[in-house]
């Protein structure tokens, strides 16, 4: 099975063979793979360098956390990219983002409103939890279609605060 | 003379004054609010009792509620820790009054050094150099701030007198810029804090945030322990700290070592305290305040002195002398601290919270974990974010920083976003390595993105891997579930799996 | 010179070897069964090689494979911890044959301490006492050894040459009781071992067994780190060290350590070595045996020294000087080290095997635990059963011994059987409290049910309410079970689940 | 729920409330009980002191470990002990005792022969693990009705490796 991995700008071509070994660029190592105990932190013997990472899925790729360096990556494989290169290599953005709340905590302040338009980076909600505030930003230039808290809610974790149009 | 101590705090300080008093023959008594039945401090202590509610008000702050159970459980001493009702005079008035020993200053101490302007003219009278400014002088008008500037001289700081956070915080470089700024800083804390009350204070250059530990008893002996280096800090954050200062010098060290003890005998300090100073580039320095408790950072100092300072402190609330002379003190090697929070260096460190899967603390020669979680506990949103203080000592700074690294390449800490990474990229810094680096390092000259470790060139390489085989292997998991005869619900299946292991 | 270092080891020790050569800036190679796998030293090193299946002899043992994978990957160097090929003075060989270094002493000075008679008269003719006996003499007739027996005087021992675990021993009181015992001693020996050679041994009484660490580098220097007691053994098995020894005063230590140097320079040894003595009541003290190679129990000797041992073995291996002189040193606090074993001390010690289901280890100051385990991995029956060591140290004994009992306290392992109980139990005996033990302590003069504790005497009681609590609750989840319409399953579930959590 | 918890010689009376209170031999206590982190280790907390111990079942009973002391409790409820006194308070030994292998090894020895008479301690079987030889003993004295390996077998943990009888 022959996969595209990329990581910024650069893309590393790696095929995975049957036998525990793969393809990397080209070249044939033996690859001893598991995850340990469980948990989703996996090590990896690459003839024999071993690397131990903890790897988690995001909504865009997959998240490795490798010798203190966190590093984003997309995993393609054959079809999946021709598919998103038939499509001009765009990835549309999906029209609306649900801001969620990444920890339990009380909103003590909202300094946006509805309809209001922001740039990336803005201050959307003031969020209060283990004792600090904490700034949750605009991932990106858009307009607040939908404030879903006010301030002093106390809110859950992943709950929706608003949708940025 | 009292045998058991109730500890009126949580997390690792709790565990780590269980452990004093446990290795001095004391009983020990914890509190605990619902949020922790399961915290360690409880599973350790030799009786728990529940305060209330999770949130700090209600439990962990309640100093009448925490009085009367020591009253009735027949401790004869509270331990206040750090942070919660460590430094509120009230309350050690009150466990006093109550009969009770309270492990700290006198109220006087705490109430003297509590108000910043009470401490700058004390220290000042006891001939003790503090940072030039207006601080603690009341409400200043601008006409009257406009007036003393000159004195203090630029560049100079105007900061908001309920501040924090840098708000309502202005750097002025001369005396025709300050109205307008002065305005703008009124203006921001106004809306910040609800009180437009500014103060000026002279902006030290290169600033390093330098404090010195003091151990007092009831005999009137003063000793300071050394300093601390501690300018490493986020947002006024500490996040690691190291004894001694690679800053300091023997001279330096005797000297500022004395002004802070004659800062602590300027209010008759008794038990463990630590003042802070503000060291400038060419060695001036200035007080800045006195912490009138025991310190997260406390443990490097054991470390470089030998001293178990939360023994010493539980020894001198006895009414003993201290065990050591100035004389007897040296500082021997070298250690660092990491305090290890749930926080995500790679979003802004916002808190993570959620429950420990999995836990592997660094071990070995020269490395100490202080920590109150294990695997299966649960950090809540209700308390600050400390998981741990990964504590290194080595025989030479050099020593002691490989050290740290291996000891946090080491730790595995799962079910939580923790700043480990933060510490490993600050670790690999030639300017932390080099030594050269002020208070405003962290936040104005570092980036967890530009990484100073050498031969990781092919890290992404091996993310590549890794991630690829991750998905190669999840893939061939759904794909077998779907050939069992699912396959209307696609693959989902082994995406909630996929996504249950990573909650 | 090498940059890069196999350890051929496994466990807590692969572990500590890793850790000295990542502190040095050293890369690492680790090598594995195939029970080994998830081993912590498999996830640390910087690479790791399989030798093959689990039994020692197919994987740890194979000195040819070990070599071969050195040369491969490009290791300079070989550590070969304790254990497995530690004491091989032909892999020694081969290692250096193959261009490698061996880190360790020279293949000669393992092979002279290797044989106990060569051992004997070699340190015997550098002036240095042996316990007297024929040990090593060969194959001696029972005449000629009731001719012997008198010179040595009685009491004396009759021991198997292929011997361990007192099978084929006798103590021997008498002339005339000798030829009887003899001759059981031999009819035990041959049906135990398939030989019946024995030997005479000098009977010490009340001996303790201390040994001093010895460090020599390959420029003619000897020093000695002092000494460890260690005279708390289970057939023949260490199970408790501390450092000094508390039968120890500065006179006796400054002459056996001279004299464990002579022993050390009688065979041009080269790197960190351990001279074993007998010592008498009345101290007079005998050379036992040497070995060659780094100790489990070095930690203790760390923790008071302050000198890192593994370091300073590869540093030696490199070549250099040692750091230290004799008089550099000086020892300060006390250490202790528990061996924390996968065995039931309740149940004749047998091992216990298993999947850990939970780790907790004990920390803060002065505590240290070396451990190649966690919480996930597997106890399997291959190795030996050391699960860690438990190392803390304090200012005094009586500290230390404070601090080792919060510390076993605090401890959690979950999944096998450990003999931290044991340990609890020796903490809180009078005698050892006292110092007064030695070699024969253990398996004579102790017993689990002899618990000194004091204010243990309610713990029946809660252990009472305990059980019933669980019971009550066990029996609760059935009912419930059994209400929601499986009652034809009796109470089988709650019972599968209840085995289940205790696997 | 009333039980008796007896440990050696000693009995205990304890009532379980249903408001989380207990009453130990007449005395009423507030009982605060929970397992940790799913794992068979419990914390007590009984009128405020704190105990915490690892709790395993065994045929016999319940064994508790506590501040380092094992301590083997049988806990009955009325129903169990009135059952158990009017059989003359006599537990009638069961027939057959399958010693099983306590953990995975090799026999190295079998100092018994089956229809052989032992009495309670002797050795019947040396099974080497870790390194170590384990000598088994008889629980109790009997006779050696079968013996189910041999020298030289490997065994797993818990198989059967002879009737004592």
């Amino acid at each position: 099975m022959k996969y595209i991995a990329t990581i910024g700008d650069k893309s590393f071509e790696i095929e995975i063979l049957s036998n525990g070994e793969i393809i990397l660029n080209g070249e044939q190592l033996t690859a001893d793979f598991q995850s340990v105990a469980d948990q989703p932190i996996y090590s990896l013997l690459l003839d024999g360098q071993s690397y131990e990472a903890s790897i988690h899925p995001t909504d865009s790729g997959i998240q490795v956390l490798l010798r203190g360096q966190l590093i984003d990556v997309r995993v393609e494989d054959e079809r999946q990219r021709r598919l998103r290169e038939s499509s001009g290599g765009q990835v549309i953005q999906s029209g609306d983002i649900h801001l969620k709340a990444p920890m339990p905590g009380l909103v003590v302040t909202i300094p946006v409103e509805e309809g209001q338009d922001v740039a990336s980076g803005d201050n959307l909600i003031i969020l209060e939890s283990m004792k600090m505030q904490n700034e949750l930003k605009a991932p990106r230039a858009g307009v607040i279609s939908r404030l879903r808290v006010k301030t002093g809610d106390n809110v859950e974790q992943n709950q929706v605060l608003l949708i940025l149009s | 003379m009292f045998n058991k101590v109730l500890i009126a705090n949580r997390g690792e300080i709790a565990v780590r004054i269980i452990r004093a008093c446990r290795e001095l023959g004391m009983e020990t008594a914890a509190v605990y609010s619902e949020a922790d039945r399961s915290a360690l401090h409880v599973r350790q202590a030799d009786e728990a009792y529940l305060l209330g509610p999770a949130p700090s008000r209600d439990s962990y702050l309640r100093g009448d509620v925490i009085i009367d159970i020591a009253k009735r459980c027949g401790a004869g001493a509270i331990h206040p820790g750090y942070g919660f009702l460590a430094e509120r005079d009230d309350f050690a008035q009150s466990v006093e009054e109550a009969g009770l020993v309270f492990i700290g200053p006198r109220p006087s101490a705490i109430a003297a050094m509590g108000d910043k302007g009470v401490a700058r003219t004390t220290v000042t009278n006891a001939g003790v150099a503090v940072v030039p400014g207006t601080e603690g002088e009341g409400s200043l008008t601008d006409e009257e701030l406009l007036q003393i500037a000159p004195k203090i001289g630029f560049p100079l700081l105007i900061k908001a007198t309920a501040g924090g956070g840098g708000k309502g915080m202005r750097e002025v470089q001369s005396i025709d810029q300050m109205p307008g700024l002065l305005q703008a800083a009124r203006r921001e804390a106004e809306s910040a804090f609800g009180d437009g009350n500014v103060y000026l204070e002279k902006l030290i250059l290169n600033a390093r945030h330098i404090e010195f530990q003091i151990l007092a008893d009831s005999h009137g002996n003063v000793i300071h322990l050394g300093e601390r280096e501690c300018s490493l800090q986020r947002r006024h954050q500490k996040l690691l700290e190291e004894a001694p200062s690679p800053f300091m010098n023997e001279e330096l060290r005797v000297k500022m070592g004395e002004v802070a003890c004659t800062a602590a005998r300027s209010v008759e300090y008794l038990n463990a305290g630590t003042i802070e100073f503000l060291v400038d580039r060419d060695q001036n320095f200035y007080f800045l305040e006195m912490n009138t408790r025991l310190q997260v950072e406390h443990p490097i100092t054991e470390m470089v002195t030998g001293i178990d300072i939360v023994k010493e402190q539980i020894r001198i609330a006895r009414g003993r002398k201290l065990r050591y002379t100035q004389d007897d003190l040296s500082i021997n090697g070298w250690a660092l601290e990491c305090r290890v929070n749930a926080e995500d260096p790679y979003n802004n460190f916002l808190p993570s919270t959620g429950v420990l899967s999995s836990v592997i603390a660094p071990s070995g020669p020269g490395v100490r974990v202080d920590t109150g979680v294990y695997a299966g506990f649960e950090i809540s949103p209700y308390y600050d974010s400390l998981i741990s203080k990964l504590i290194c000592w080595g025989e030479t700074r050099g020593e002691v920083i490989l050290r740290m690294r291996r000891a946090l390449e080491e730790y595995r800490i799962l079910g939580v976003k923790t700043n480990i990474p933060f510490h490993q990229t600050i670790m690999d810094s030639h300017r932390f390595i080099a030594g050269s680096f002020d208070t405003r390092f962290v936040e104005e000259r570092f980036s967890m993105e530009d990484n100073d470790a050498e031969e990781k060139e092919d890290l992404p390489m091996i993310a590549a891997v890794l991630a690829t085989l991750v998905s190669h292997r999840e893939s061939q998991l759904s794909s077998q579930i779907i050939q069992r005869g699912d396959r209307d619900t696609s693959n989902w299946k082994w995406v909630s799996r996929w996504e249950r292991m990573h909650r």
